[in-house]
């Protein structure tokens, strides 16, 4: 990928992700709402609570908490720029967890409860996620050679073949990463939870509209991450990833919140089992059987 | 090349004066001040006389010198059979008996001792460890300069002995230098001993009975390293095998098992993996530079630095696979450890742990890539290691407590000393510091071994996220209001931290540097190919790293006056006060907020119980395989 | 655009009811009534929310909870009294503990009579108040 | 040592829609030691009774709490009209049996759907309240109130309801049941709910009788009490069998509530058809003199009302005893130890109606 390609991908999905993230919010909001037998939403309401949002006043408790929610906006784009020009799985990966410290910082800054309670369990839920992250740009360098997704992208097979263990594991980090239910224990988009908004319980008007935009970047960088199975046939990546991205909102509607250790407990075992051991499967695969 | 001989002998002359003239106060400070700028500036006149990292070999030819090391070899022996006896450490005792005979046999066996043509020298990689003993230690030194005055203040029970201290630090450092440069196995091998006693005597520092268990442990744990590598030696003996450290790595790994093994459970042992781990947790009973001194620049570092050396070896053995396996392991657990600890110093402990269980992991892989990712780890946990401890140290003293859950809000009590806590921990586990690019490079690398290792190293490093975060976050949120420092920070301990934090920040910026002027030489010279960097990559990391030096300057936005500070959100039962609130029962009661340490989750007697099953279980299928 | 139109959204605090008014408050989330069709969500923490519904009167221990609430929550900020107690006092006017309606406490925009309140006339009250929330964004607009 | 976070749970909570403040002391995530406080809602509406006169006062005991409203304000005339010997006409006790039934269901179809909602199940919310409302429908329909009818009346109800309307009602109550059966199916059997309700919150028999549990608290520990067994109303002709749950936990109480509203389904199919005619009130002369207690089947237990008078208008002394209050000591046995997640969760299942508990 040239200089040029390279910007214009970056800009693309600087402008396009929180386009595209809102209008998938609002199909969210729409459906989960037809679940739940209500009308529910406009398709553009993410957008008007965004904007409405950035017009409110400014309050926090101290000065500083909120300069850790740039940084969580700032480095959650640029592991989405470092993915969609191409570049290394493991970079976008450390970034987007850097992204998320300084999202946990700024909860922890703020000294309040709630949000320090928020704050403990979202590290709960990167702790729980991060390996199957981690693991899955193992798996695609065991496919395909390479760490870099311009390598992973214009391969010619279908990933999802060779690598459904990884598929799945992804799928169920993405709940985690979606803020769904039964995962949703630092703050969930719904309002009645033990812990008020969590991590987000300090962070009002236009510091929310932030993390919310830092939410939207970070969907589609993960959505990305799912659609690199399907590379090489588009159409079936956009039906697998809507397909995807559907189950989200149904798991979201027909289960109950979970423990911490239970969220833990299962995304660690299941990352072993579905992450792990398709790689381990792939490598002996690789070898012709011999270990 | 007489800087070589130049930087063992400075330090011990410096051990040995300190040892005489150290009576005087102010003589012993100017001394041990001078000594720590010449040890920093001494390392760095190397680098200015070798850019190239050309290897150089000394040779010497004075008949009378192996007698000289055999001679210092039955002192050391000598001084810990005493200490043994004198404590009554029957172990310990027998371990040095044991190490005595195997040494004894391979001096006065008969067997034609093997002639080492140049006994010491200098490439690359000795040159990068130098730097590390050299510049870190140095500055560590000088911290203790200024920290051991406060020490004793603090704790007045323990009996001033700072000459001794001193002295013994030196010995240390020039031992650490004796090491790096050793080709000759027998004077490796009384190096190598020297840092066992002198970490004994540091860790005893406090006379304290749990000081002197611990030291005890530590002893014993590391003479079971001594006599695996005595047994090395005998076995290079009989075998006539070469004693010279570059001709066992150009000999074919077949031929080697058995000495690289028993120097590797030497290294294991020096290095605190599992199941020798203990004695590193122990040695946190000593004053923070001893622990600063261990964690970092010396002791551990011997460990992985054979390792290192013997990386070419172990590539793509059973052996190194094992060997692999073991520190992939220490890794995993201790950093599932650390998340239940709050005793800031455990917590660095068992990173420690975890971090040179990760350089064991990449060294036993041993292709360049993994070599390299272990020379990176290397140096960037040496950096970042010695600011924490510093930092932790200060912190202990201006808030009296090493806990982390007392360090809330200090960025606010004691925004210095917090800011170098938030940088070196920053550089621990945070993209783009140094540590994780190693890690980056790591993952790359074990890729090319068994998948395995990269899988335990992704669920390992989570945890690090884990117990790092929530530390920073600690020092970030504010809930009471400061309460006022008590003791201040002297004028040394302020500049170690102010240059170590300076070194983590720029060691990130100048590590593609360090990369193609250091380690690709080494590498070159080991594997004959090296790592080719992504210009991309570089660049990327090198943005992420300016940001986050950049986005403080954002505080100064002056939209920012808009802002409305108000209380916390605490259900509605705010008081005044922003740390009280409407409590049952009448009253008030003020708000506590606590971190989460998951102690049942990851308790740490289970973990480390199940660590040690593991690694023992391990070693058992190492001696197994390696049949003499 | 009208954006505070769009998108209200609610914290609910009973000052001191029977219940009754605070069902029906949760009543209009549900599917019959389903608010979110005007994009109102219930985020209950004031630091996120726009309008205060309160029901109930005032009492010696609410009344620094509702006002701490309402202090932090960020302008513009509307508040809706819900049901008779929260407007006067209504049938627990006479207790000896009571200090009126919502207005002794914090200044209300909208009252919403009925006892209880029906959702109906909830959610019109709340409509009344998105007018005055628009109205006070640009007021807050126009302040230095 | 330990590290305890000291945190105030409510009184403005997302999870509470009525304020109950709790200090919370947790370690990680385990409960270490919950205080309750309370009084954020007290009204002193008992006091109001020396002020209003006996037959008014009706509409101020329906308004001690929203939710039972009705059996506040059915109890209180129970009690006066006990105290002043008056036998109220059958239709009136049959009446108020189906309302007393009605209201019983509304109350645990709005607590399933807000348990529901405390451990994250919005859909769950959603449903039960989707499905109240038709219940809310009918109630309306018959009393002309949604939540605080404003039928009782000291002497019989304030309202008649015409046959044609008792007639209807079977029908719809059949439609409701229908509706409720796939959404109470979750609660048995979702992994997921069984997950945050299964052995959460235990309540031995021995405590909870010990520590004076009532209602569903008391049934779900295995403790067969039901005040209706009492027959006041109609409850005499009608088959009663309390329902009785052994594990004690969240989900036993769950349970008892699920079986509850299929019971009452039951219980209001005995009364529909049976409602006799005739007139539904009496007149009331003369004012209280003497006093007495009178207990309730509530939804959420036992409610003991007492009332004094004098022979004046105005009665001396009225109290309630409600069952939220009675509930409060097993609520903080159940506290210990539980994880923060717990907390509304248990909160929850005593169906706390803090404007009962606190008048």
């Amino acid at each position: 990928m040239n200089l040029t390609h390279a910007i214009l991908a970056a800009l693309l999905y600087i402008v396009a992700a929180p386009v595209l993230a809102g209008l998938l919010a609002g199909v969210d909001r729409i459906i989960s709402a037809r679940m739940q037998a209500r009308i529910g939403p406009p398709l553009l309401q993410p957008f008007y609570d965004l904007f409405k949002l950035f017009q409110k006043e400014r309050i926090a408790v101290n000065k500083t908490g909120h300069f850790f929610l740039l940084g969580y906006l700032l480095f959650t784009i640029i592991a989405g720029v470092e993915f969609f020009i191409g570049g290394d799985l493991l970079i976008v990966i450390f970034a987007l967890a850097l992204g998320s410290v300084f999202f946990v910082l700024g909860a922890f800054a703020a000294g309040s409860p709630y949000s320090h309670i928020g704050a403990e369990r979202e590290l709960i839920q990167l702790m729980a996620s991060e390996p199957m992250l981690i693991l899955s740009a193992m798996g695609f360098y065991v496919a395909t050679g390479s760490f870099q997704v311009h390598d992973i992208w214009s391969r010619p097979d279908l990933l999802i073949v060779i690598l459904p263990g990884m598929f799945a594991g992804l799928v169920y980090v993405l709940t985690i990463k979606l803020r769904k239910s039964p995962f949703d224990l630092a703050t969930s988009h719904h309002a009645h939870q033990e812990i008020v908004k969590g991590i987000t319980t300090e962070f009002s008007g236009p510091y929310l509209a932030v993390i919310e935009l830092a939410h939207w970047y970070e969907t589609i960088l993960l959505l990305g991450f799912l659609y690199l199975f399907f590379a090489p046939w588009p159409w079936l990546a956009v039906l697998a990833l809507a397909a995807v991205y559907f189950l989200e909102i149904l798991a979201d509607n027909t289960n109950a919140r979970l423990y911490w250790q239970w969220v833990l407990r299962s995304s660690w075992i299941f990352t072993a089992v579905a992450g792990a051991g398709n790689l381990v499967v792939l490598y002996y695969l690789s070898r012709g059987g011999t270990p | 090349m007489n800087i070589v001989l130049f930087l063992i002998l400075f330090p011990l002359a410096m051990a040995g004066l300190i040892a005489l003239l150290g009576g005087h106060v102010g003589l012993r400070t100017a001394l041990v001040k001078i000594g720590s700028g010449v040890v920093a500036i001494g390392a760095l006149v190397l680098l200015a006389l070798n850019l190239q990292g050309e290897t150089q070999w000394l040779r010497f030819d004075w008949p009378w010198l192996q007698k000289a090391v055999l001679g210092l070899d039955i002192l050391v022996t000598l001084i810990l059979l005493v200490i043994a006896v004198r404590g009554r450490q029957i172990t310990v005792t027998a371990l040095v008996i044991a190490q005595a005979a195997l040494i004894g046999m391979t001096e006065f066996g008969g067997h034609a001792h093997a002639h080492v043509e140049a006994p010491l020298f200098i490439d690359s990689f000795s040159m990068i460890m130098a730097h590390i003993v050299g510049v870190i230690g140095g500055l560590i030194v000088w911290h203790a300069v200024g920290y051991m005055p406060h020490y004793h203040h603090h704790h007045p029970e323990v009996p001033g002995g700072q000459r001794w201290f001193f002295a013994t630090i030196y010995l240390f450092l020039g031992a650490m230098y004796a090491l790096v440069f050793s080709n000759h196995l027998s004077w490796l091998f009384l190096a190598w001993e020297v840092t066992t006693l002198c970490s004994f005597l540091l860790i005893s520092y406090p006379r304290t009975p749990e000081a002197r268990h611990n030291a005890f442990l530590a002893l014993r744990l590391n003479m079971l390293g001594g006599v695996a590598f005595a047994g090395a030696l005998l076995y290079l003996a009989k075998t006539g095998g070469p004693f010279a450290l570059s001709e066992i790595i150009r000999s074919a790994p077949a031929s080697m098992l058995v000495p690289v093994l028993l120097i590797c459970v030497a290294g294991l042992t020096k290095a605190a993996q599992m199941p020798f781990s203990a004695w590193l947790l122990g040695a946190m009973v000593a004053p923070t530079p001893v622990s600063a001194l261990l964690h970092s620049s010396t002791m551990v570092k011997a460990g992985v630095y054979v390792f290192v050396r013997f990386a070419p070896l172990l590539q793509n053995t059973v052996m190194g696979l094992l060997l692999a396996l073991i520190g992939v392991t220490t890794f995993l657990f201790a950093s599932c450890i650390a998340i239940s600890q709050s005793n800031a110093k455990r917590v660095l402990a068992y990173s420690t742990i975890a971090n040179l269980g990760l350089i064991v992991t990449c060294a036993c892989v041993g292709n360049p890539q993994a070599v390299w990712a272990a020379i990176l780890l290397i140096i960037f946990h040496a950096v970042a290691k010695a600011l924490l401890f510093i930092a932790v140290g200060s912190a202990e003293h201006s808030i009296g407590s090493r806990d982390i859950e007392d360090m809330e809000g200090l960025i606010e009590r004691r925004p210095k000393t917090a800011l170098a806590i938030l940088i070196g921990i920053a550089g621990m586990f945070l993209a783009p510091f140094g540590m994780l690019v190693s890690k980056w490079a790591a993952i790359e690398a074990l890729m090319k071994s068994h998948p395995i290792l990269p899988v335990m190293v992704a669920f390992g490093s989570s945890a690090t996220l884990f117990f790092w975060s929530k530390w920073m976050g600690k020092i970030l949120s504010t809930v009471k209001g400061p309460p006022p420092p008590h003791g201040p920070v002297s004028m040394e301990e302020k500049n170690a931290m102010f240059f170590l934090s300076l070194l983590t920040v720029g060691l990130c910026a100048a590590w593609p540097f360090i990369s193609s002027l250091s380690i690709k030489p080494f590498l070159l010279s080991y594997y004959g190919t090296a790592v080719e960097l992504n210009r991309v990559t570089i660049v990327i990391m090198s943005s992420m790293l300016a940001l986050i030096v950049a986005l403080p300057l954002s505080l100064l936005y002056k939209g920012e006056k808009k802002l409305r500070i108000t209380t916390p959100y605490l259900s509605g039962a705010n008081v005044l006060e922003r740390d009280l609130f409407t409590a049952s029962i009448g009253g008030t009661k003020p708000l506590a907020i606590r971190s989460y340490y998951l102690t049942e989750f990851f308790a740490e007697g289970r973990l480390t119980r199940m660590g040690l099953a593991a690694t023992i279980a391990l070693l058992a299928a190492l001696v197994m395989v390696v049949k003499p | 655009m009208k954006l505070f139109q769009k998108s209200p959204w609610i914290i609910h605090y009973d000052g001191a009811s029977c219940n009754g008014c605070d069902i029906e408050v949760l009543a209009c989330l549900t599917p019959r009534y389903d608010v979110e069709r005007f994009g109102i969500i219930n985020t209950g923490n004031p630091k996120h929310a726009d309008i205060l519904l309160i029901t109930g009167y005032i009492n010696e221990q609410s009344q620094p909870v509702v006002r701490t609430i309402y202090e932090q929550m960020p302008e513009p900020k509307v508040v809706v009294a819900i049901g008779i107690c929260a407007t006067s006092g209504g049938i627990f006017r006479e207790c000896y503990n009571t200090k009126g309606g919502v207005d002794s406490t914090i200044p209300v925009d909208v009252y919403v009579p009925g006892c209880a309140a029906r959702p109906e006339s909830i959610i019109d009250g709340v409509v009344q108040a998105l007018a005055i929330l628009e109205r006070k964004k640009k007021e807050m607009a126009a302040r230095p | 040592m330990a590290n305890r976070t000291v945190i105030p749970f409510g009184p403005q909570h997302p999870v509470l829609p009525e304020p109950i403040h709790l200090d919370l002391v947790i370690e990680d995530e385990h409960v270490v030691e919950a205080i309750p406080s309370f009084g954020f809602i007290h009204r002193g509406l008992e006091k109001l009774a020396e002020k209003r006169d006996f037959t008014e006062f009706t509409f101020v005991a329906e308004r001690i709490c929203g939710i039972c409203s009705y059996i506040h304000g059915m109890g209180y005339c129970q009690a006066i009209e006990s105290v002043m010997g008056l036998e109220i006409p059958e239709r009136a006790k049959w009446l108020r049996t189906m309302w007393a039934e009605l209201s019983r269901m509304h109350s645990h179809m709005m607590w399933l759907g807000l348990l529901g909602d405390a451990f994250g199940f919005e859909n769950l919310f959603m449903a039960f309240w989707r499905v109240r409302e038709g219940l809310l429908d009918i109630i309306e329909e018959t009393s002309g109130g949604r939540v605080i009818f404003g039928a009782a009346k000291v002497g019989g109800i304030r309202r008649d309801v015409p046959d044609d309307l008792l007639a209807r009602i079977p029908a719809q109550l059949a439609k409701i049941e229908a509706e409720m059966r796939p959404i109470t199916d979750v609660f048995r059997d979702d992994f997921s709910v069984r997950q945050r309700l299964c052995g959460v919150g235990v309540l031995s028999q021995k405590d909870a009788y010990d520590l004076g549990a009532v209602g569903p608290v008391l049934r779900g520990s295995g403790v067969a009490v039901d005040t209706r067994l009492e027959g006041y109303a109609a409850y005499d002709r009608v088959q009663v069998e309390p329902i009785v749950e052994s594990d004690g936990d969240c989900w036993a109480r769950a349970m008892v509530r699920i079986r509850e509203v299929y019971q009452s389904f039951e219980i209001l199919k005995q009364v529909l058809p049976n409602v006799p005619a005739g007139p539904v009130d009496m007149k009331v002369t003369g004012a209280p003199n003497g006093e007495f207690f009178a207990r309730l089947e509530q939804p959420r237990g036992e409610v003991i009302y007492y009332v004094k008078g004098s022979g004046k208008k105005q009665l001396d002394r009225f109290r309630v005893r409600t069952p939220t209050f009675a509930n409060i000591p097993p609520l903080l046995k159940m506290l210990q130890g539980c994880q923060l997640a717990d907390v509304p969760v248990i909160v929850l299942t005593i169906d706390p109606c803090i404007s009962c508990a606190e008048r």
